[in-house]
């Protein structure tokens, strides 16, 4: 916001102005990005069609590993999905200013993590074309499913998150697509004027609208720790070694908000720069983005020093077996890629220096990201190659070119979405960045000198 | 699925045929394809759409002669299985009986008569045409010598080749690739007689194996494993229960492995350790000797422990113990075979071992002459050494091979030899090596198309009837034969023929219960034997250990796959190894210290380089053999024999000598340099973690110990619950129970359950391969096994038994299946109730409900659940299992699966509703041994017990409450309802890693 | 000539007009080339009628489905089995005698005829049609196959679908249990 | 701002044109000003236009708390029990034993009932919003209307019938409005 000493003064005008101008004609550079996300989808959706056809037998799968890549880019998008609605809801009951001028993108990304994720429960199951037998509606059959498994569980959170996070973030935009209605023209105008649904900043609109936002993030508060717990739940609720602990929960919501963080710090840089909003998005942001990365990249650190000591302190021969193979096994590089990347990185944000350097924070981000992709892969896949319960059960699991296909067809449809959305959609909130701004003061008399 | 099953090829079938069979896929997507219906054109009154009919016949995989029961739905034969009155092998099977099936309808099979043309390749010819040709090779080669190659046919069909060969004035020869000529020669120096004896295991109360691979191919497997299990099994009731079994041999093979205690003697000494022992139970007078025995003195003189001990490679204390232990158990049976006959000195071991049972009275009482064994009246090694040089001189003008596929044993210079023979002829059913190099094939039935006998031994004529209408345009070759031989009518007649004259009168009743018994069933009366005159002249030879040079290689014969016979079935090439684990291919068997030297791992590939030949196998390395010696196995390395057999791994023939043996046999180990190419392979194998870690997988118990149990006790209970929680426990138990109460789950239910003897257990592998045949498991192929992808729903774990030193001793073999747990952790995970528990106990997995989320599997901690990652039924699929005809032997009464869906063992389901539904109709209850699983029913060491766990009288009640019982991961609360009962060694301080 | 006349609106809607005349003996309705085209279901090689076999002579349902009541698969006739009458009985109207000569022809060539399926269940459904029999009595026939006596061309009258089971297990309060059928 | 809408949308968003005064500010503090001059003044139903929510202005107006949260709080209720009654007839209504658990127990279903809640609170709270909003909007009329107002300008429409026009103008002037329109 408006700090002392710079160059340009913050006013209500200079706010609706710089955001409406991002919504402008878009550069080829643009449009060369928006390509490579369509095509990496494309990607997908011919591993998809290959899949379809010739069964879940061309990924990696080998016995006892069922669950693999797929499971891992679910539980990874769904993290990724978290920072969003935290920002948006739980600091706005905080009412931490500062998340106004990044929760727009925050929310944005959330909604399109959460559809991404969605799309991995119908493709990694057996028979895709049954998807719709998990969902309970009258049957000739008289068939319900079954409510006591955490998968029909994952289904209404994740239901739910899309729903819930999808209305908070279209609640966000009306007054700010309603700014930039007025300022608009031609078919913009139309599309803008039709989805502000005659929004007009009138008293009484205020009074309902600010009440239900409070709401709202009053039920999306508890809703985003459920959502990863419930997730968390897949696994904490079988008793696979690795998985059957009661730190999950939590464990894995931090987790949740801290790929979230990071992937807002990834999308944030170059939307800032290319956008030209250093004024609105200050490093003040970047700073607070980087501290919340290191209070939950701690949070994380701690949970695998936990699991580990309880592996050694319940003297349970099954886990200690398990996490040792964890950490020496044969798949030790994804442990310690996820030990350094979630355990260690995050350390350095305890240096002013490093958590007020974008380019910095731009590059830890990416491995923050790459570092929980790895931590639920080993979760999923080194558990369950490790079985140690049956050890006679050998695993020899390696990804497959389906399992990378599909992971960049997943990529491609996220950023198509987030593209598609900045370029047509504020992607700063315009009336609440005003709001932490100081409003034009001024009597009567002045305004006729 | 339905309408790609072609009716017409066998019987004019009911259009619900294979209904059952259908695969999962027709609920898939697209419509269900309109079925045709075509009915009987003369109903069979033998023959009730959906249900099953049995027929009795014998088992022709090997020279055992096991009976067997056909079971036959709509004309289709779709399981095989022991036949209970048949004395060999007591109503149980072995996996190489089971895949008998996959021979039958095996998509390789030769569809009609092919004659090879100008250029080399082979043209269709009609019967009449390739019977006329033959007849004209006949006449035109009669002086030229004529030669009928045929297998071990101790037969009518036998003698028919013999007369014929009379009138045509050519000779007859039979080949076995693994003889017994050594212990014919042995029996001869020791007792003067060639014959066979047969071997009464059930009875004996020690036993010792100089090399018998008795439990996997030696004589008579499956009858030698039931008596073993029956002798070897823990039985707190029996007197002298469970005998000890010592296993000596420089590698541990299936047999091996169910020793207590291995003695890895080296390798030709077996005989000297046998001595040795006969030499302390003379010298120390530990048993009551035969009188005549006193003329061994002199021979054994020389044999004292301490002068030998060197030479075997053992220490002299151990040598005195064995001998002690096996004179005052009062029924010591020791028998030498396998490698210990194949070596070149394989008589005098043999000689040797028959003076050890003779000094301790075990001949005639253990060790019958008089019920001899048919098997070993083959022609020698030596004959057929002598054939090869009299085809390769040209003097063979016509050769005929039936049975037999020596182009792929015998030494190359057979094949060079089959060139100079003028004319060859193949009845052969497959394309394998000898029937490729032939000028004329004439397709023979397959065993179960066809009549036919065999005496397996004195006093058993086994019938064989044919039990389903030919899949091919085959033909008997005894009606060949007949044909050629200007007789008429078919081989049928002739066979009934020869049995009338066995029984004249009444001769219809004696064939009507032959046929319903499977053949007729008599006791030869024992023949008493003395030592033979030179008993005392034999040099036993020297008793210092010859130096070895070269590392020696021992070829020994698969269990699966035998002489590579069995390499045509996807069934036996899946099986994993018992010993190894290994699937698809072959290996060489090295040990760790070796490997060290060489630096070589797993995987990595040796070329043993012999003076005759070399083949690369790759190493797997294990304590299971001696450090001096590396073991191949046989059956892979084919150059033709079908897509399965084709082209997969060496042919471990090729690197032995073609000289016989003084005593007319073939050596199988030879000296060979081994050099690490540098290729390396990942091997195709099932084995985990060979150790147990504990975990409670298995449990071992020390026979002290065993003994000292009392009933009622549970020495494995605390694993179940700790005694503080166990109250708490249970009644979490009842009040979640008395809440599940409800709908189909009121009132009194069966809990169907299982009871599994590790003491019994020998890991042969049977049950794998019945499990295969009954539940319609797809076959993978080795590149899907290799990542980890066998469907096998039960599985072998072999865990060695080490001693305090960390030496193998042997192995626990423990089935893992579904363990249909009460609170079964699959269960609740499932999303749709695809897995769901059953009224009557079981794990429900109800194919056409899963959506494959695969939870389940995650959530087992046993493993044992299965995913199709492909669509293993499609036609013309990458990885179709069931290609034309082998899809006729899919059981109608299981669903074969889609791609995309989990499945598991829900012990035989299909079977138990059977039951059901039959006592429903007889309006009575499901009585105790009603249901028998596939498992149970093949096992031949009887270790799997089916049953109600409900019922207070059942057999598996009775086993549950073992003192012996305990669950696996019991501690895990599932409850499961599979009782393992522990596993019983001799020594008493058991370690299992 | 009269006689077809005067049955023939009859024989359209056949059914409905005998099962109403129960007392006297069921009449099999004699039909001409038209009324059979507008029948229900699959035309068969043979136009095999039910309605005069089972219905106007009354011949039991186990006669010729001779399996059905002590198996799980009901079993069709073998051709020998129809030759057991017809080698006598030549049928009276010639539209009669027309199918009957195509099931001597059949006899003669040894070729049965490829009756086209019309009860199917998929492949993983078990029925064990003795169980139903044993519990439902050997007339139950007609809760899944319809009306059959009365029936001039059989075509499937139930859905055969899963749910349709389940009613009926519920009805008759027998087990509901998914490994009953599906194994 | 018209929009072609179809009856009754368009009722609802283009209701009659109230005649009336509004004025733009520049400053919030003139804004509050005016608000309670009218007040003074006796106006009630007149509406103020910000492009942000002011409390200055909720208190210089004294509106009563909104009525959404009893939205929230109705909608909240019937999903926990829709969940409620979702996870336990549907176990019900086709009992099947899993795991050894009851049939119907209540800790796995907590999960589906929480989500229930949230979901169903929050899609009643959206509903709130637009039904009070819209119900506003038709209750004002369509009223004059300035796109400054979501940028840095605010507003307040008076409603005033010819006879009060010029005494509301001069309120708005004095009080610091740098821009009065008549409608």
């Amino acid at each position: 916001m408006a700090e002392q000493g710079s160059p340009v003064r913050v006013t209500y005008d200079y706010v609706t102005r710089t955001i409406a101008r991002t919504l402008g004609t878009p550069s080829r550079g643009y449009f060369l990005l928006l390509g490579a996300a369509v095509a990496l989808l494309g990607v997908g959706i011919i591993t998809l069609l290959f899949l379809l056809r010739y069964g879940l037998g061309l990924a990696g799968y080998s016995h006892p590993v069922y669950w693999a890549v797929f499971i891992t880019c679910f539980v990874f998008w769904v993290g990724i999905a978290h920072s969003g609605t935290l920002i948006s809801a739980i600091l706005f009951l905080f009412r931490s200013g500062w998340r106004t001028a990044v929760y727009r993108t925050a929310e944005a990304m959330t909604v399109f993590a959460v559809m991404t994720a969605g799309l991995f429960p119908l493709i990694h199951i057996g028979r895709q074309w049954y998807f719709y037998w998990l969902i309970p509606y009258p049957n000739e059959r008289g068939l319900w499913p079954n409510f006591k498994s955490p998968l029909i569980w994952d289904e209404f959170a994740i239901g739910t998150y899309f729903t819930v996070s999808t209305l908070f973030l279209i609640m966000g935009l009306i007054p700010d697509i309603a700014a930039v209605r007025d300022l608009a023209t031609g078919w913009r105008k139309k599309l803008y004027a039709l989805t502000s649904i005659g929004w007009t900043g009138s008293n009484e609109q205020w009074r309902h609208y600010t009440r239900g936002y409070l709401y709202l993030a009053a039920l999306a508060t508890p809703l985003v720790l459920s959502v990863h717990s419930v997730v968390s739940w897949d696994f904490a609720m079988a008793l696979v070694p690795g998985w059957h602990a009661t730190i999950f929960a939590p464990y894995f919501v931090a987790g949740a908000i801290y790929s979230g963080c990071g992937m807002v710090i990834t999308l944030l840089t170059p939307i800032r720069k290319i956008f030209g909003l250093e004024e609105i998005i200050t490093v003040k942001h970047f700073e607070n983005l980087a501290k919340l990365c290191l209070l939950t990249g701690s949070i994380v650190g701690y949970a695998y020093a936990c699991e580990y000591f309880m592996a050694w302190y319940s003297g349970n021969p099954t886990e200690r077996a398990a996490f040792w193979y964890r950490a020496f096994g044969p798949y030790w590089w994804a442990t310690w890629t996820m030990i350094i990347c979630n355990g260690f990185l995050p350390l350095l944000l305890w240096f002013k220096k490093i958590r007020t350097n974008i380019t910095a924070l731009f590059v830890i981000s990416i491995f923050v990201n790459i570092g929980m992709w790895f931590e639920r892969y080993v979760i999923i896949v080194v558990s369950l190659a490790g079985e140690p319960y049956e050890p006679w059960a050998n695993a020899v699991y390696n990804p497959t070119w389906a399992d990378w296909g599909i992971m960049a067809g997943s990529f491609g449809w996220f950023f198509m979405w987030f593209l598609l959305f900045v370029k047509n959609f504020p992607a700063v909130s315009i009336s609440e960045v005003k709001e932490v701004l100081a409003p034009p003061r001024g009597k009567a008399s002045k305004a006729h000198v | 699925m339905t309408d790609s099953l072609d009716r017409r090829r066998f019987l004019k079938v009911l259009g619900v045929t294979g209904a059952g069979a259908a695969a999962l896929s027709s609920c898939g997507i697209g419509p269900e394809p309109t079925e045709r219906l075509i009915p009987y054109l003369i109903q069979p009154e033998d023959q009730i759409p959906g249900t099953a009919t049995y027929y009795a016949t014998t088992c022709r995989e090997c020279a055992a002669g096991c009976g067997v029961r056909v079971r036959i739905r709509e004309g289709r034969a779709v399981k095989l299985e022991g036949n209970p009155d048949s004395p060999i092998n007591r109503g149980r099977l072995c996996a190489r009986g089971q895949a008998g099936l996959q021979g039958l309808y095996n998509p390789d099979r030769i569809a009609h008569p092919l004659v090879r043309n100008a250029n080399g390749t082979f043209d269709d010819i009609d019967w009449d045409g390739a019977i006329q040709r033959l007849a004209a090779k006949v006449r035109e080669s009669q002086g030229k010598g004529i030669v009928f190659l045929t297998g071990a046919e101790q037969s009518t069909f036998g003698d028919l080749v013999d007369e014929w060969m009379k009138q045509v004035g050519g000779r007859r020869m039979s080949y076995e690739p693994f003889g017994f000529e050594a212990l014919r020669a042995g029996n001869r120096m020791a007792f003067g007689t060639a014959s066979l004896p047969s071997y009464d295991f059930g009875n004996a109360k020690y036993l010792i194996s100089f090399g018998a691979d008795f439990l996997d191919t030696w004589l008579s497997p499956v009858e030698f494993q039931n008596g073993f299990s029956q002798a070897h099994a823990f039985d707190a009731g029996r007197p002298a229960s469970m005998a000890k079994f010592v296993f000596v041999g420089p590698r541990m093979s299936l047999t091996g492995m169910n020793a207590d205690e291995w003695i890895a003697a080296r390798p030709g000494t077996e005989g000297t350790l046998a001595l040795a022992m006969a030499q302390v139970i003379l010298s120390q007078h530990l048993a009551r000797v035969p009188a005549d025995a006193s003329r061994l003195v002199s021979v054994l003189g020389a044999y004292s422990p301490s002068a030998v001990a060197q030479a075997i490679g053992i220490d002299a204390g151990t040598i005195v113990r064995l001998a002690r232990e096996f004179a005052r158990s009062g029924g010591g049976l020791a028998v030498a075979g396998g490698m210990a006959a194949q070596y070149p000195n394989a008589a005098e071991i043999v000689a040797a071992v028959n003076i050890l049972n003779y000094v301790v009275g075990s001949v005639g009482s253990l060790v019958k002459f008089g019920a001899d064994l048919a098997i070993g009246s083959t022609n020698t090694f030596a004959d057929l050494t002598s054939l090869t040089t009299d085809m390769t001189a040209g003097h063979v003008g016509l050769l005929f091979i039936h049975g037999a596929n020596p182009a792929h044993s015998l030494p190359g210079a057979f094949q060079q030899a089959l060139a100079k023979v003028g004319y060859k002829v193949s009845f052969s059913s497959y394309m394998d090596e000898t029937a490729a190099a032939c000028d004329l094939i004439l397709p023979d039935h397959h065993a179960l198309e066809q009549w036919g006998d065999s005496r397996p031994r004195a006093g058993v004529i086994a019938l064989q009837q044919p039990v389903v209408q030919p899949v091919f345009d085959t033909r008997p070759t005894g009606d060949v034969i007949l044909k050629l031989s200007g007789k008429s009518g078919t081989f049928q007649d002739y066979l009934q023929g020869k049995w009338r004259t066995r029984r004249p009168k009444g001769f219809d009743q004696y064939w009507f219960d032959a046929l319903a018994k499977g053949g007729i069933y008599g006791d030869a009366p024992t023949r008493a034997v003395r030592l033979a005159q030179g008993v005392s002249k034999i040099s036993f030879g020297p008793l210092v250990a010859p130096a070895v040079q070269d590392q020696q290689v021992i070829v020994f014969p698969h269990p699966a796959l035998h002489d590579g016979r069995g390499a045509n079935k996807p069934w036996l090439q899946e099986l994993p190894d018992p010993v190894s684990k290994i699937a698809w291919h072959s290996w060489v068997e090295v040990h760790p210290d070796t490997a060290a030297k060489w630096g070589i791992a797993t995987g990595d590939f040796l070329l043993l380089k012999s003076s005759f030949g070399a083949q690369k196998f790759p190493a797997w390395i294990t304590r299971s053999v001696r450090p001096d010696v590396l073991a191949v196995p046989t059956g892979q390395g084919h150059t033709a024999y079908g897509r399965y057999a084709k082209d997969r791994s060496a042919n471990a023939f090729e690197l032995l000598g073609a000289q016989a043996t003084t005593y007319g046999g073939r050596s199988f180990i030879v000296s060979a340099s081994a050099t690490k190419t540098g290729e390396h392979r990942k091997i195709v194998t099932t084995e985990g973690s060979p150790r147990e870690r504990g975990r409670g997988t298995v449990e071992v118990l020390g026979l002290a110990r065993a003994k000292a149990l009392h009933p009622g006790e549970a020495p494995f209970h605390h694993e179940e619950t700790p005694e503080y929680a166990s109250d708490a426990v249970a009644w979490w138990a009842e009040r979640q129970h008395e809440k599940a109460e409800i709908g189909n789950y009121k009132g009194e239910q069966p809990r169907w359950g299982l009871a599994i003897d590790l003491s019994k257990c020998t890991g042969c592998a049977a049950c794998v391969t019945a499990c295969y045949a009954e539940n319609n498991i797809a076959t993978v192929g080795e590149e899907l096994m290799q990542r980890g992808r066998e469907m096998s729903w039960m599985r072998l774990e072999r865990y060695w038994l080490t001693d305090e030193h960390g030496e193998p001793q042997g192995a626990v073999n423990s089935p893992m299946l579904c363990q249909q747990c009460g609170n079964a952790p699959c269960e609740p995970v499932c999303p749709v109730y695809a897995a769901y528990h059953t009224p009557d106990g079981l794990n429900g997995q109800v194919y056409n409900r899963c959506v494959g989320t695969r939870y389940c599997s995650n959530n087992c901690p046993y493993k044992v659940r299965y995913f199709n990652w492909y669509n293993y039924a499609e036609r013309g699929g990458q990885y179709e299992a069931f290609p034309e005809p082998l899809s006729m032997l899919l059981n109608p009464d299981v669903t074969v699966r889609e791609k995309g869906v989990m499945e598991k063992c829900t012990f035989c389901v299909q079977r138990i509703r059977g039951a059901q539904n039959q006592a429903r109709l007889e309006n009575r209850a499901v009585r105790d041994g009603d249901i028998v699983t596939a498992c149970q029913q093949t096992c031949p060491s009887e270790a799997i017990i089916f049953g109600d766990l409900n019922d207070k009288r059942s057999q598996v009640y009775e086993l549950a409450g073992n003192p012996r019982g305990y669950h696996v991961l019991a501690g895990l609360n599932t409850k499961p309802a599979i009782t393992y009962l522990a596993r019983v060694v001799a020594q008493d301080t058991p370690s299992h890693g | 000539m009269v006689l077809i006349l005067a049955l023939a609106p009859v024989a359209v809607n056949g059914q409905q007009a005998q099962s109403a005349s129960s007392s006297s003996r069921y009449q099999a309705p004699v039909l001409s080339a038209g009324d059979t085209s507008k029948l229900k279901g699959p035309r068969q090689p043979i136009f095999f009628r039910h309605d005069i076999h089972a219905g106007q002579d009354q011949i039991p349902c186990m006669y010729c489905h001779y399996s059905a009541s002590v198996s799980s698969e009901p079993g069709i006739p073998s051709l020998q089995t129809c030759m057991g009458c017809h080698q006598l009985i030549g049928g009276t109207p010639p539209s009669h005698q027309a199918e009957i000569k195509k099931v001597r022809d059949a006899w003669r060539e040894r070729k049965p005829p490829e009756w086209i399926r019309v009860h199917a269940l998929p492949g993983f459904v078990r029925f064990p049609h003795m169980r139903h029999i044993k519990a439902l009595g050997t007339n139950a026939c007609v809760t899944c196959h319809g009306d059959v006596q009365h029936t001039t061309q059989i075509s499937q009258v139930s859905t055969l679908r899963m749910g349709w089971c389940v009613r009926c297990h519920i009805k008759n309060n027998v087990t509901r249990d998914c490994s009953v059928c599906h194994y | 701002m018209a929009l072609p809408l179809p009856k009754p949308l368009n009722d609802l968003f283009n209701p009659p044109p109230t005649p009336g005064v509004l004025a733009v500010f520049p400053y919030l503090d003139a804004t509050i000003d005016a608000i309670k001059k009218l007040r003074g003044a006796g106006h009630t139903d007149f509406t103020v236009y910000s492009p942000i929510p002011r409390h200055e202005i909720e208190d210089a107006l004294g509106q009563a708390v909104s009525p959404v949260r009893m939205f929230t709080l109705v909608g909240g209720i019937a999903g926990c029990s829709i969940g409620a009654w979702l996870t336990l007839w549907m176990s019900a209504d086709w009992p099947i034993v899993v795991g050894g658990k009851p049939v119907g127990s209540i800790p796995p279903y907590v999960v589906i009932m929480f989500e229930m809640t949230i979901l169903f609170g929050a899609l009643s709270t959206i509903l709130g919003i637009l039904f009070n909003t819209m119900f506003a909007a038709r209750r004002a009329g369509t009223i004059l209307y300035d796109p400054r107002f979501t940028n840095d300008r605010f507003g307040i429409f008076v409603p005033a019938g010819s006879d009060k026009v010029a005494k509301v103008e001069s309120l708005l002037r004095d009080a610091g409005a740098e821009e009065v329109r008549r409608g």
